[in-house]
């Protein structure tokens, strides 16, 4: 043994402490929970302020649209109209960028999304919170059907695979995969409501009738569903026939695996092999693609609500858009990134309870 | 003995998948000598493909030199090192991954041909071809020329990956589990043709196999090296080695394997092993990594350091060892099963 | 019975109850009609800022306006102005009508009227530029202070619809004592953010806050309120929405009366169902504007020759259908208002442009252009008469007349490339001088003709302080213009036609305009735009078409339908 | 076997293979039919862009109705037959111009028809018809005849009924998808409204898989900084919602020309696309014979371009047709949203004007915003099946079998 | 046809045929297999791949690919005297018999657990579906069987398929195998890409277990050692036909087809000599159109015109030791030589 200098011990013990801290972090950093969260976070942040300043770069600016629009229903030329709306509007278009990002992301920090431009003194968070609930039931309940009817029909496929069913089912998958969903919107409207006239599209507009109240009714809902009812068939088309596909040759593979032959052989009931080995199996690559769908869909919601003229955040970010409601815009890009990103972070952390294969990792 | 042709010396190699590192080889030292059979042995996940694609080129070492004729690989520049690359041949072991698809026969023989410019031309280029193909007994050659490899068999497909790596003048091929994934019947045939190439083309053919009695068939005038966890753990003379090996994973082994003669499996005693999990290549016990298992285990010895490879200090064999007890020349007994 | 079979009960019962209150019948006549509004929260009542419960032409109803203009007259009838006119200084007056409440309770003073105007000047209204102050009289009458009279205050001040002193009156105070600076725009934004709870009305109805919803609102009738003891209905229910949404509602005779613009093709149904479409003129419509540093659009001929070689009336009727109606005059202001102020030589004299190709072609072939191989006009410098057209595309009626232009023009022998830009951007590029031709508006629904010309000279010509805009190129026109009557700057004499309150001198002024606008086409008027508001005659009675006062303005002020209603003239059909 | 001559034998097992897939081969043909009518077509139809308001079968509430005298019923059916004869034309807007084209033969007399109900100028168009003051009558308003169908006066429809025959109401030439709100002819505008379209969308699935491929190939070939920088940009244009970008920065760029929308759209359209060619590439490299080519000192351009990529073809094809059919899904939809070029007229331009100009909620009208709607519509199917066929013919279990 | 069964007889393959209909034409994967299986008894069934021996396994639980079809023969399973043709029985009855009579461990184990259940469950499962319900008694019985295969039953009942090594699932998998005692458990390439120390402890807990349970084993494998080690009876199986078959000693003493003799010569040994190999020449035959006569005449050393002919029966002096070849005497004496060169 060498003996050491008093120095050298006090050395390596210091080293050895930072080193002890400096493995707790990594390890702290190491936990994927913790990472990805952090990973998350950061996505979001660099995301949000790159699309400020896209929509800062945007032309027009929301003074001038107010403008066109008072012009044109009072009949008051253009310089008239435009020093009343100059004036009940605290936006300067020639502020600074920076600074205006700097104020808002304190602000966004406070969980404040700022006041709406073109209604000065509405506060964004208000108006988002008006219009999500609508997109996130219409978009949620269509996710949730097309993807339980496409699990079903996919594995129905995949059992019944080469057979008439499967041709039949095949098809009609790529014909709802393969016509976007804004077309299969306007279909609807122009083929099932206008030249059959199956249904109202006039009275179906909005979120919900007005001769209802609001709450835990039945008319209410009933007509909440009417109203979303189109928004919803339309997302439920347009979805299925990807989660049909992906779960039929979810299904195939699955077939091929040892564990359902050995299933088989080993007596069990076909129904239990459906469900617990085939059907679990199958479906779990399709979580993770549920959750990216979901980003897709609220996205394309602009069309959608637009097309049918249901009140959700598409329709408000169309209108942000065209007013150009830089704070509005803002805040609903906020919120639809804040979705998808958290909805991949919550795909990617309870993975883990629908699959066991990644608990103990914690990765794939 | 003349200067080896290729010589590794202290190689580590280490993969790091997600935040964890991997230790596959640590240590590992071997001379090959020219145009010698030598045989590596060992378990799936003891490192012996790391070790063939190193020789190979394919990979680099973590850290450690690599020898190529004398020369470190690692100060080849250029055109040398090229030269190196294309000396040292990998055939894989499977023969359905190792061609690709999307290539006649004719294709992936000829662009390495006429990349190097080692003939002029495809007419140049087909009739070295053929002449390739000959030495690999796969006749007739103008209709496997122009095939697809799905057109072939197992064991013709192995034939053209062969032929393949002799189309750069290769002088060491490491053949790693070239023939397991062959049907036995026709193994000895690709194994012998192997050997051939020995003798007409002057190659030094480097075998890596699991499977022992294949290794002595082949190293049968030639050298073992057994691996487990990463490192060798005993080398020698091939016939040295089956007939006394020393090291108690080494016994474990030979007396593991079944044989193709009923009575002789029958009555053959199996070492017992106190354990049977091997460990993870990520949680290495320390010392003699085989100590956890080893039957004859010496506790604060084993588990402390770890041995290195050596000649045991009473055997009057060439036979390296990496096995404490083994090298201070205590006598192993056999634990009945 | 235990607990839970009584809650289980109780449940059913207030669910069924919920369930059948809404199909309880609502008595009292009730009015449809539609305009668009902002839903609370962004939504609110303070109707001098942006998204406030205005609603537009019905703000008449609850916030009633001091008088109305019968455009076929020409004479203001008082509304809540009792009476109104011009005193001795030059100065203008207005007594209000006795009697009327605000909804609150108060009483309908002279304190409103000044707190209106306090607010106007605070916000930078228009009128303030006429007015230099504004005194109360008496309880019921407020004197307007100007240096000199011109019809345009008289017009502004007379618009004015009532807001109650109970809600702003505290902050008009305050506004009355500031000069512009830092407490002024704190004061400002004050207003902008300034939430009253409750909408107090002073008109016939007034809103019901808990009524409103995405779908429509409720109007009750506001006793006290101006005008409400000769209304004919119990309630108005204003739809929410644009024409997407409201266009079914008519089609199920839910909603009787709107204003918003419909698609020819919806006309064609409304019309197949009985219901009548009202057209009255906007004083306003698309026009072709020209870059005058673009050589030769800047030449007059040229601009002649393109006025010849469009088809106004194919034009107006493809983007608007019958609401579409090709500019006779061509002298910047609507056929209407050119009627009312030109006399019938002028009008004579007028070159109309009709149709006619080859007169086009003679304008051309006069100042040395000829036709090239290929069928395309080539200018005497050698270059073809290649021209790129933009268009604010979100507007359905203005693509379609620009299409439509591109179509001819090409058709002449042109060879212009329409082009559609986000409305939002388009004027911007029209103020830069980024552009060659451009559909713009000319005109304006107001029934001061000076105010037409405000597009062509001021507006897209980088005149006068358009703020933000100060120092744009615009089209590039020289106002100093000369023509066959002298040479005069037709921004000024646009302004000061404007002022004073002497009818001849302002007709002579206009006189000027519209010829010298006539001749040198500083932007070529295509068709004017009428409404086409679909009534539904089997739910409204109102008087017949034939009425003068639908000659009026189909938009915001003067508007018919409001005069109607305040006159208590419309009733549910029999 | 040459390059070339593999090609083509290629195409042609390739063409035997995707015709033993019913679906997939339906969607070829159809294709084959788009080609054939968006790209050979339009030489030999005309893009009509001239309003023919005598030929509005669409909405704008002016479809042509030719009124004649029972006496005459047989003899006239179109406006040729009309030359020489005294007609009255009854509208509200226009004068004569409306039949231009036949001006020179005939003698036009003119009612005026007003927008109120019961105007003057139909009736005594009427009575001068029953009178056989005029030969026929040209009505511009579809709604005429039901007004006087409506016609609650017995004596006017009497005379209507007793004098007067409706005779052909659609004049003009036929038009096969009926005409726009300009009567100009939809189909000529389906002929010449998918080239630029098409273009645009495969431009736009060409440059994102372009780029999906060179950044997804670099950044496994190369892996270590370039892979981390290359993926974390590719998450972070992932988290964006991607429509909601496409439409902020179309309004941000403001295009005037649609192939540079297709740009626009191919610059964002890879990160997905990018991911998944990185694991292949990742996979692939990791294959036995990448290494033996490596092993074979054949340089990595080699490796790339004869090793990996041509394992990859098949999965790269299929992946630029769905990257055509999601080019062409935001582009229609930034097109239908009013936020994107609308100069050239393609079928998302006339669906958007279809829907502007509000044929959608009319029924007659219908086609207008119908044929464009279908056209896109059967297009992407197309597409699709194409492209699951592909993925069929290319499945690596199915083609060991073959 | 010999219907009557010994008591002794727990499976009897009868004439088995069976093609598989692929889009190239039918594959002839076996032809007339015929073999008895007694109880308690090991049989190996060797041949290369292709040679049709997992067809012949997967029948014997009816588990073949769609697309095959069984043209010929009967599989017949007695039990307690009762004999039954597992390709006549009920979808039910089918059902019922898999596992319980008969269990099969695939090749490749390494996925027969299905990922996200426990094993637990999968053993719950399994015994539910045979109508056993009592989770209890199962778990008992588990953890009996789990301790036989030499494993950690507690703590391997509650895990995870993925966290068991190679070796631990393919012994849970034979403890699963045999939780509902068996008559017949058939093993397919048991030890096949597991490692050599853990093919040994398959062997010797399967060697275990048999002697404990005495069930009868069929297993088969392309490793002649393992069949050397493990079997009773071997069959050689060649192109979808049984060209040999006999007790293992006569098998690899006394081989009678030049196939068997063929793979026993390609095989090295871990003597102390250096062995003298040969490998058969050419390749298995392709089953879609089979050679003439006899199947392996194209391969064969002692071929004559008569083997493409003719296809030799199924024959032999001793009855337990059958050979299907025309020239057993040629082999004879080829092997006499053979034995006469390694000696010197």
């Amino acid at each position: 043994m060498i003996s050491e200098t008093p120095d050298v011990i006090a050395a390596t013990g210091q080293a050895s402490m930072v080193d002890r801290l400096y493995d707790s972090v990594m390890n702290i950093y190491r936990n994927h929970t913790f990472r990805v969260t952090i990973q998350a976070i950061i996505t979001v942040w660099a995301v949000i302020t790159f699309t400020f300043f896209l929509i800062r770069l945007m032309p027009g600016n929301p003074i001038d649209v107010l403008v066109e629009q008072i012009m044109v229903a009072e009949g008051i030329p253009y310089q008239d109209a435009y020093d009343r709306v100059a004036a009940s509007f605290d936006f300067d278009p020639d502020a600074s960028a920076i600074d205006q990002y700097f104020d808002w992301f304190s602000d966004v920090l406070r969980l404040d999304l700022g006041t709406s431009i073109t209604s000065p003194g509405t506060r964004v968070v208000d108006e988002i919170a008006r219009f999500l609930p609508w997109t996130l039931f219409a978009v949620g309940t269509g996710l949730l059907v097309s993807f339980v009817l496409g699990i079903v029909l996919g594995m129905m496929m995949a059992y019944y695979r080469n057979s008439p069913l499967d041709h039949i089912l095949s098809l009609f998958a790529s014909f709802m995969t393969g016509i976007p969903n804004y077309i299969w919107g306007l279909l609807i409207v122009i083929v099932l409501g206008i030249q059959f006239n199956l249904f109202n599209v006039g009275a179906l507009r909005g979120t919900y009738d007005v001769s209802t109240t609001p709450g835990f009714n039945l008319p209410f809902i009933k007509s909440a569903f009417e109203h979303a009812f189109l928004p919803i068939v339309t997302y439920v088309v347009s979805t299925l026939g990807g989660w049909m596909l992906n779960m039929k040759s979810s299904t195939m593979s699955v077939l091929n695996d040892d564990y359902v032959n050995v299933a088989e052989a080993r007596g069990l009931k076909d129904s239990r092999i459906i469900t617990a080995y085939v059907g679990r199996n199958a479906a779990l690559p399709l979580f993770t693609q549920l959750t990216i769908s979901i980003g897709f869909v609220l996205g394309s919601g602009v069309v959608i609500e637009e097309i049918f003229v249901y009140w959700g955040l598409g329709h408000y970010l169309f209108a942000s858009i065209t007013t150009r409601d830089y704070t509005s815009m803002q805040g609903v890009f906020v919120i639809l990134v804040i979705t998808v990103v958290f909805a991949n972070l919550i795909a990617d952390l309870t993975y883990g309870f629908l699959d066991p294969r990644v608990r103990v990792s914690g990765q794939k | 003995m003349s200067e080896p042709i290729m010589r590794l010396e202290g190689i580590y190699r280490s993969f790091r998948t997600g935040r964890t590192l991997i230790p596959v080889l640590q240590d590992i030292n071997l001379d090959i000598n020219e145009l010698e059979f030598l045989c590596l042995v060992g378990e799936s996940g003891c490192g012996k493909t790391t070790t063939g694609k190193i020789l190979a080129g394919l990979l680099p070492p973590s850290s450690g030199n690599i020898y190529y004729q004398g020369r470190n690989v690692r100060d080849l520049r250029g055109g040398d090192r090229r030269e190196y690359r294309r000396s040292v041949q990998l055939i894989h072991q499977d023969p359905y991954a190792s061609l690709n698809p999307t290539q006649t026969i004719f294709d992936m023989i000829s662009f390495p041909l006429l990349h190097h410019k080692l003939v002029s031309g495809q007419k140049g280029a087909r009739k070295r071809a053929a002449e390739l193909l000959e030495l690999v007994d796969l006749t007739p050659v103008e209709d496997i020329l122009d095939k697809y490899p799905h057109q072939l068999s197992g064991g013709q497909r192995q034939r053209v990956s062969i032929a393949r790596a002799l189309t750069t003048n290769p002088s060491v091929i490491v053949a790693d589990e070239s023939v397991s994934m062959v049907d036995v019947s026709i193994r000895i045939g690709l194994l012998q043709m192997l050997m051939n190439l020995r003798e007409e083309l002057g190659v030094t053919i480097v075998f890596i196999t699991h499977d022992l009695a294949l290794a002595k068939y082949f190293a049968w005038d030639g050298r073992i090296g057994v691996m487990y966890l990463g490192r060798m753990v005993e080398v020698g003379k091939t016939q040295e080695l089956i007939r006394d090996p020393q090291h108690p994973y080494t016994r474990v082994l030979l007396s593991a394997i079944p044989e193709p003669d009923p009575e002789k499996t029958r009555t053959k005693r199996h070492i017992q092993l106190r354990s049977e999990d091997i460990p993870r290549l990520t949680e290495l016990p320390p010392g003699c990594s085989f100590h956890p298992r080893c039957p004859w285990f010496v506790e604060g010895v084993c588990d402390k350091s770890v041995p290195q490879l050596g000649i045991p200090a009473s055997s009057n064999s060439s036979v390296e060892v990496a096995c404490f007890p083994v090298q201070e020349g205590e006598k192993l007994q056999l634990y009945e099963t | 019975m235990n607990k839970r079979t009584l809650l289980t009960i109780a449940m059913v019962v207030a669910v069924a109850l919920l369930a059948f209150a809404p199909l309880q019948a609502q008595d009292g006549a009730v009015l449809n009609v539609a305009w668009p509004y902002t839903v609370p929260p962004t939504g609110h009542f303070n109707t001098f800022a942006a998204n406030g419960m205005v609603l537009g032409q019905y703000q008449d109803l609850h916030e009633p306006p001091l008088a109305v203009l019968l455009w076929a007259s020409g004479e203001y009838e008082g509304m809540a102005a009792d009476s109104f006119g011009w005193d001795a200084d030059g100065n203008y007056v207005v007594t209000l009508v006795d009697g009327v409440t605000w909804s609150d309770g108060s009483a309908m003073t002279a304190d409103d009227l000044m707190a209106t105007f306090n607010l106007f000047r605070l916000r930078g209204d228009a009128v303030w530029a006429s007015l230099t102050g504004i005194e109360k009289v008496d309880d019921m009458t407020v004197k307007f202070v100007m240096d000199a009279p011109s019809s345009l205050a008289e017009r502004l001040i007379l618009i004015t619809n009532l807001r109650p002193a109970s809600v702003y009156g505290d902050l008009a105070d305050r506004a009355a004592m500031l000069e512009p600076g830092d407490e002024w725009d704190a004061l400002l934004a004050e207003l902008t953010e300034f939430r009253p709870e409750v909408p107090v009305s002073g008109g016939p109805y007034k809103i019901d806050p808990a009524s409103i919803t995405e779908a429509n609102l409720m109007m009750d009738l506001n006793p006290g309120g101006f005008a409400s003891d000769i209304q004919n209905f119990d309630q108005v229910r204003v739809w929410n929405g644009e024409t997407e949404v409201v266009t079914p509602l008519v089609a199920n005779e839910e909603l009787w009366y709107i204003t918003h613009g419909i698609p020819p093709t919806t006309e064609e149904a409304f019309s197949s169902q009985g219901i009548d479409i009202v057209r009255s003129g906007m004083n306003n419509g698309p026009g072709l504007y020209v870059n005058f540093a673009v050589y030769p659009l800047n030449l007059v001929e040229v601009r002649q020759a393109i006025a010849y070689a469009i088809d106004r009336e194919q034009n107006g009727f493809v983007s608007l259908g019958e609401s579409g109606v090709a500019v006779e005059y061509m002298d910047g202001m609507s056929d209407g208002l050119s009627e009312a102020w030109l006399s019938d030589e002028t009008l004579d004299s007028l070159n109309t442009y009709s149709y006619d190709p080859d007169k086009a072609t003679e304008l051309l072939t006069s100042v040395g252009f000829s036709k090239n191989d290929d069928g395309v006009w080539v200018d005497d410098q050698g270059n073809t008469l290649s021209f790129e057209l933009t268009f604010p595309q979100e507007f359905a009626d203005w693509s379609a007349a620009a299409e439509n232009v591109t179509a001819q023009l090409n058709d002449f022998g042109f060879d212009i490339t329409a082009r559609g830009v986000p409305f939002q951007q388009h004027p911007q590029e029209v103020y830069d001088g980024n552009f060659q031709m451009a559909i713009r508006n000319w005109g304006l629904g107001d029934p001061i003709p000076a105010r037409s010309y405000l597009e062509a000279y001021n507006r897209y010509n980088g005149q006068g302080e358009v703020a933000g805009e100060a120092g744009s190129v615009g089209i590039g026109f020289d106002n100093n213009v000369s023509y066959s009557g002298g040479e005069i700057n037709v921004f000024d004499v646009s302004n000061e036609s404007a002022q004073g309150v002497d009818h001849d001198v302002q007709a002579a002024l206009v006189t000027e305009l519209a010829v010298s606008y006539n001749e040198l086409l500083p932007a070529i008027p295509l068709w004017e735009r009428y409404t086409n508001n679909a009534l539904n005659r089997n739910f409204l009675s109102l008087p017949d078409v034939s009425d003068p006062t639908f000659a009026n303005f189909g938009g915001g002020a003067d508007n018919w339908m409001t005069y109607f209603i305040l006159t208590g003239q419309v009733a549910p059909a029999s | 076997m040459s390059f070339i001559s593999s090609i083509f034998s290629g195409i042609w097992s390739f063409l035997k293979r995707i015709s033993k897939n019913k679906a997939g081969f339906l969607g070829f043909i159809g294709l084959v039919i788009y080609f054939f009518v968006t790209f050979i077509m339009p030489s030999f139809v005309e893009f009509d862009d001239e309003a023919n308001l005598d030929e509005i079968t669409g909405p704008i509430g002016s479809r042509i109705v030719l009124a004649v005298n029972v006496d005459d019923a047989d003899r006239y059916h179109t406006l040729e037959d009309l030359a020489g004869k005294t007609v009255g034309v009854v509208t509200q807007t226009g004068g004569p111009t409306f039949i231009e084209p036949y001006e020179d033969t005939l003698t036009v007399e003119e009612f005026s028809w007003s927008s109120r109900r019961e105007g003057p100028g139909i009736q005594a168009a009427l009575v001068a018809l029953a009178n056989k003051e005029i030969d026929a009558m040209l009505i511009f308003s579809k709604s005429v005849t039901e007004f006087i169908d409506n016609q609650e006066d017995p004596e006017l429809r009497q005379l209507f009924e007793d004098n007067i025959v409706i005779s052909n109401p659609t004049l003009g030439p036929s038009h096969l998808l009926g005409t726009d709100t300009q009567g100009r002819d939809i189909a000529s505008h389906i002929v010449h409204g998918g080239r630029l379209l098409i273009l645009t969308a495969v431009l736009g699935g060409l440059i994102s898989t372009a780029i999906a491929l060179v950044l997804g190939s670099l950044a496994a070939l190369f892996g270590g900084v370039l892979d981390n920088v290359l993926t974390a940009i590719t998450n972070l244009i992932l988290a964006i919602p991607r429509f909601p970008l496409l439409v902020v920065l179309a309004g941000l760029i403001s295009f005037d020309n649609t192939l540079f929308l297709g740009v626009l759209i191919g610059l964002l359209g890879w990160p997905a696309l990018m991911r998944a060619i990185r694991a292949q590439v990742l996979s692939l490299r990791e294959r036995d014979f990448v290494e033996a080519a490596q092993s074979l000192g054949l340089s990595t351009g080699h490796i790339m371009m004869r090793e990996i990529l041509p394992n990859m073809i098949s999965f790269v094809a299929i992946n630029l047709i769905f990257s055509i059919t999601f080019a062409m899904y935001e582009q229609i939809g930034l097109v239908v949203l009013g936020l994107a070029p609308i100069s050239d007229y393609t079928w998302g331009v006339m669906l958007y004007f279809g829907r502007t100009r509000g044929t959608l909620f009319n029924a007659d009208g219908a086609s207008m915003a119908l044929s464009p709607v279908l056209a896109i519509a059967l297009f992407q199917v197309c597409l699709v099946l194409f492209a699951r066929a592909l993925e069929e013919v290319f499945d690596p279990r199915l083609r060991s079998a073959v | 046809m010999n219907q009557k069964m010994n008591d002794d007889v727990v499976l009897r393959v009868d004439d088995l045929s069976i093609v598989y209909r692929t889009k190239r034409g039918n594959v002839q994967a076996t032809t007339d297999i015929s073999f008895d299986l007694k109880r308690g008894e090991a049989m190996a069934l060797i041949g290369e791949s292709g040679s049709g021996k997992t067809t012949v396994s997967l029948s014997l639980i009816r588990k073949l690919p769609k697309n095959a079809l069984v043209t010929k023969g009967q599989v017949l399973y007695q039990r307690e005297g009762n004999v039954r043709d597992v390709l006549k029985l009920s979808k039910r009855q089918l059902r019922e018999f898999r596992w319980k009579d008969c269990a099969m461990v695939f090749q490749g184990s390494q996925n027969a657990f299905n990922p996200v259940l426990k094993i637990r469950k999968q053993f719950e499962d399994t015994a539910r579906a045979h109508g056993w319900t009592d989770k209890e008694a199962v778990r008992q019985r588990a953890l009996e069987l789990l301790r036989l295969v030499r494993l950690d039953p507690e703590r391997v009942y509650e895990a995870y398929p993925h966290e068991l090594s190679g070796g631990m699932k393919q012994r849970t998998l034979l403890a699963l195998g045999v939780l509902l005692n068996p008559q017949v458990v058939i093993l397919d390439e048991p030890t096949t890409a597991l490692d050599i120390l853990t093919q040994r402890a398959i062997i010797d807990v399967l060697n275990d277990m048999q002697k404990k349970l005495n069930f009868s084993i069929i297993f088969i494998s392309h490793d002649l050692s393992l069949a050397a080690e493990m079997a009773d009876i071997v069959a050689t199986v060649y192109a979808g036909e049984i060209v040999e078959i006999g007790p293992v000693n006569d098998i690899f003493y006394d081989p009678q087809h030049p196939y068997t003799h063929g793979l026993l010569t390609s095989v090295p040994k871990l003597d102390h000599e250096q062995d003298l190999l040969t490998s058969i020449k050419g390749a298995p035959p392709n089953l879609i159109t089979p050679p003439s006569g006899c199947k392996f005449h194209p391969r064969c050393p002692y071929v004559t015109e008569k083997c493409s002919v003719d296809g030799p029966p199924l024959a032999g002096d001793k009855p337990e030791h059958l050979a299907a070849c025309w020239h057993k005497d040629a082999l004879l004496k080829a092997r006499e030589e053979l034995a006469q060169e390694v000696a010197q």
